[in-house]
């Protein structure tokens, strides 16, 4: 009989909707000295560019109230590096990985889709649109419904693997970016990445961001993540995985009434290592508490 | 290392915005390497929200007792501050690597150098050291007279010279003025070096030993997210290869002095 | 001998940078009971429209981490009614009134500004933007450059006060709309106004607001503020009234640091009825710590 | 009305995730009005953020001791509930208008109807009323028998009617079901009525008592910003005029049953 907590996600099986968060969890090395990540519903590992990234100087992290800055930049071995050493160390653990890309041009966004999807555990690309596009001037490909939409539609052509465009907050309008890339062929969506956010040291009068500016994490964002997919889950078809701000069973829930399909940890996994893990066990409970079979039945609960 | 919960056994100031606190509990018995730090979630709940890297200061293994030294900053090492005995702290730990003291033979003479919130780790560093038969000497440095801290029990390990700024106790200056003639501390009378406090006081130590062939190693700060090397938070450029990093909270804290940038 | 809390905003002289912020202090009468509003920098009052409004239906307020959510929907008595009862009330004190303004169409907020900024004791205007504009189909006059700038100078027009255009954070690009408004001839900007935000209730499986979305405010809001005011500080060289998430003396300077000119106080208030007098006390020995003459000194020092 | 700080004496459960705490403090001494309610900040800092309205329920204004009962429903209340004896607690209040009791004179009949949390400011007012000489009679409604709290102390000051849900303890049903010729307490035998509880409970009271013109009085509930009536949050539409709205935190919570649309 098939577990209350699988999903379905664009045709990838999960045995439960939690996965950590993109950058927050490595390449799931560092969390494996903690538990099996065979519990895991997936794992959404570093973004990962072309090239090696060192990333920005230090100070990349900074606390604000109820959440955290960080700026570390996409430092990552790059393309060849994990395709050799860490997806191979993954695929040891019976779970399915989704591969955050970046990159800074299309063509490097396509080369490493390409690559990378050809890897047996990659189950899902997760494309990181909050970057930069050089050759638009630097406006992140994320904010621009046109932008996105082109971005989608190349890495459709080349990835032998589902795509979940990974909407950056930081917009007007995040629906109508949300049907771009659905329309260009995207196979899910993956909401929010940070919001822009900045803290200013008082002693030493400047930013504490070596970088100045940093992305928003934590349960401080709940609300603006609950909202935007609240809001893109009732115009696309195509399903939701949820973040930001999320610890709790509870937090969970929140985000499937609000339309998420699966949803992922980030910044609580600083806090404590073993969320992910906690968070699977007591989401049984809270089915039970609520009267539901299956989990499923909750997607979009909040609007149906 | 793991995640677990300490209980408060006291908790007091023993300088200026400086205290100590003693924690209990089964976790302690996986402390035995001096230099390692704890990642301390200070208070419940989300605020603050990211847990505080905080030296082991000593160890007491076969009471399971740890002692803690730290100075309030800011909202997480306030909220420190006020915990009662009794009250349980969530630590994850012990976390890094320490300082290297295997290779440590019973009579060599190893320096301590630490400045301010620096100075906590090199007690059971210290300890440990004498344990092995190594002549100890201490230099601690601080702001001036009620920010000192600790020269009674790192006196009992061999001597001690204090350096403050306005020179309200000790010498008036700072650590490295005390490694000369003057006080038998020419780099020829010592084997090994080990350093934690303020960049300033490191880079000094890194100018001055950058070129020698001297065994000193420093124990770096840097903000962090994770504590266990996920999050790259608190990277250090390498010295070794171009384009390459250490993350203080796995890699380090503690670096031989010629391994990392400063 | 000029206080060294003394700021001066588009031609007004405060006594202080502090000021309770639109909607969170009603007209100010029940705050009166508390402390003398004479020691405020000033008043900002909540929205007046032309018409009495009734606003939404309730829940109109939930919870989120570090933060509130708001849906009152500009409830108030109108145009009328605050002329002749709130703000002769309100001139009892000394303390400058700011009046915020909204409405649904140019022409209602065209014949507030006008009757409003003739009132002796308003010295100034807070053209709220957030709001929707029934003629372009409903999207908000703060969203859109050109709207936006055509609605000020409108207001403008007609004002016989000083006008500070309330910025809505719910924008990809903050600093386009902010240059817009003073190419427009606004006098000055207040920025942030609140992030929308969600929460859904477990037990109902339903948004806990009545109009399912609100205005997220509180500290959890502070990073995006100050993030906002750094950038358009630095593009703009109208002054900042800065808001979001400030409850103290240290978030009062954090604001000043990146850019803004003097602070409004709005969700901390109904934690702390006093939290505005506090804050105004604890400045002073704030700018003693920094070695500081006059607060102007830290106007933008993140970034000059 | 002010805000300050209250000491807790105690903290206890008293019925299922019920707590029952008592606090001391001067401001206890202006808390002379049942119906009205405190302000609560439940704990320090930013989690949880806003305070929480909770009744009075009893006070003794000679000692300055106030208690409160209120149902761990959210963070705030389970926060509330771990505060130990000595714990300062920030409370802004007396806040609103509470139960008209002026009029009332010796002799007369009033029935005091609760459900649930809705009970606890029921006994502060019992106790003025009885004071004044009027007879009291209560009929507090609760889920199940591991719910039901109050019932002796409601007991002191009169006859007590307990009904449950599910019948495990006093009579199977609402709380309305006791105000009948069985009961002796038909609407001739009583002069006015004091309700605080559950909506479905107001709406019952206010269906039967719409059109009469019995003198009937509800406490309201609704979710709260500042609780001073300055941000709007709290409002509730009034029945004489067309758009016009009372705030709950200082127009009640307690109204008249006809002033309000429910
Ligand atoms: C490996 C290591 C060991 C340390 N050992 C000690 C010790 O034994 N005693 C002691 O007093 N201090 C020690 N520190 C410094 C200590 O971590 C900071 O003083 C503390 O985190 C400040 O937190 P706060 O809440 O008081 O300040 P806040 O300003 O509220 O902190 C805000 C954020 O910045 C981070 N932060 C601020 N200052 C520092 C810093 N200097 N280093 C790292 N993160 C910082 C905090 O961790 C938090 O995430 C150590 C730091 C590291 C990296
Ligand atoms: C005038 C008044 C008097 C009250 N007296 C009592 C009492 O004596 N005993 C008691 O147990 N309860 C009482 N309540 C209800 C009590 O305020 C809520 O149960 C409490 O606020 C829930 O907070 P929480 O942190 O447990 O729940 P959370 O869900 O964490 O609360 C989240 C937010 O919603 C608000 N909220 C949630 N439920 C309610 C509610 N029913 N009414 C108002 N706000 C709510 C909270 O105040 C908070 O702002 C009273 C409410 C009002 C308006
Ligand atoms: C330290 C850190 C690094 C991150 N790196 C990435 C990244 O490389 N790619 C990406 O798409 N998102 C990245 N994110 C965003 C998270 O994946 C997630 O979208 C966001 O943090 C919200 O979830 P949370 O509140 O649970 O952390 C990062 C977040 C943090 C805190
Ligand atoms: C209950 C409430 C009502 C508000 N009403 C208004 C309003 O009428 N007009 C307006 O411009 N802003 C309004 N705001 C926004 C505040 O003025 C302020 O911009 C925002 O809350 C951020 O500041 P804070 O975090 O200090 O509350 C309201 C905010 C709250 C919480
Ligand atoms: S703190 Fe996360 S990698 Fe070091
Ligand atoms: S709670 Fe703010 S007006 Fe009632």
């Amino acid at each position: 009989m098939k577990s209350r907590l699988s999903v379905e996600l664009a045709g990838i099986t999960l045995k439960n909707p939690i996965m950590p968060a993109s950058g927050c969890f490595g390449f799931g090395r560092e969390y494996s000295r903690f538990y099996d990540l065979s519990v895991l519903g997936a794992i959404a590992v570093k973004a990962t560019t072309l090239e090696t990234r060192m990333g920005n100087p230090t100070p990349r992290v900074a606390e604000t109230p109820g959440g955290m800055l960080n700026a570390i930049g996409l430092q990552n071995p790059g393309l060849d590096k994990v395709v050799a050493e860490e997806l191979p160390w993954l695929s040891q653990y019976d779970v399915p990985v989704v591969v955050n890309i970046a990159g800074t041009t299309t063509e490097d966004y396509v080369e490493v889709a390409e690559k990378i999807s050809q890897v047996a555990n990659v189950a899902a690309i997760e494309l990181n649109i909050s970057c930069p596009n050089v050759k638009c001037g630097g406006i992140t490909f994320g904010t621009d419904p046109v932008i996105a939409a082109e971005l989608t539609k190349e890495i459709k052509k080349v990835s032998k693997v589902p795509v979940f465009v990974k909407l950056s907050p930081n917009v007007t309008d995040i629906v109508s970016i949300a049907k771009a890339v659905e329309e260009a062929g995207a196979d899910g969506l993956s909401m929010i990445n940070t919001l822009l956010g900045m803290r200013i040291d008082l002693k030493t009068r400047k930013p504490i961001l070596a970088n100045q500016v940093g992305g928003l994490s934590g349960p401080a964002v709940k609300p603006v993540a609950i909202r935007m997919i609240w809001q893109v889950s009732q115009q696309v078809k195509i399903p939701i995985i949820g973040m930001g701000g999320i610890s709790s069973a509870e937090d969970v829930i929140e985000f499937f009434l609000a339309g998420a399909s699966a949803v992922a940890v980030g910044t609580a996994n600083f806090i404590d290592p073993f969320v992910c893990p906690t968070i699977i066990n007591d989401l049984e409970a809270w089915l039970d508490k609520m009267g539901v079979q299956s989990i499923t039945e909750l997607i979009g609960a909040g609007w149906k | 290392m793991d995640k677990g919960h300490l209980t408060v056994i006291s908790n007091a100031p023993v300088a200026d915005r400086v205290y100590r606190v003693r924690l209990q509990g089964e976790l302690v018995r996986q402390m035995t390497w001096p230099g390692q730090f704890l990642h301390v979630k200070c208070g419940p709940g989300i605020d603050p929200l990211l847990r505080r890297p905080i030296s082991i200061c000593d160890v007491d293994t076969d009471n399971a007792i740890l002692d803690m030294i730290y100075r309030v900053e800011g909202s997480g090492t306030k909220i420190l501050s006020e915990a009662v005995a009794g009250v349980e702290i969530d630590v994850l730990g012990p976390l890094g690597e320490g300082f290297p003291i295997n290779q440590r033979k019973a009579g060599e003479h190893a320096v301590l150098v630490g400045g301010g919130v620096g100075v906590p780790p090199l007690l059971y560093l210290g300890k440990q050291l004498v344990k092995k038969g190594v002549k100890v000497t201490s230099i601690i440095g601080f702001g001036t007279s009620n920010q000192v801290f600790l020269q009674e029990e790192l006196g009992q390990l061999g001597p001690v010279y204090v350096t403050t700024i306005d020179g309200s106790v000790g010498h008036q200056g700072v650590v490295t003025d005390i490694m000369t003639e003057k006080f038998g501390l020419t780099d020829d009378e010592w084997d090994v070096l080990y350093s934690c406090g303020p960049i300033p006081m490191l880079k000094a130590l890194k100018d001055r030993y950058q070129l020698s062939n001297k065994e000193v190693y420093v124990s770096l700060e840097q903000r962090m997210g994770c504590g266990v090397g996920a999050c790259l938070a608190c990277v250090c450029p390498t010295v070794e290869e171009e384009n390459s990093y250490f993350k203080i909270c796995v890699d380090g804290p503690v670096f031989g002095i010629r391994e990392v940038a400063l």
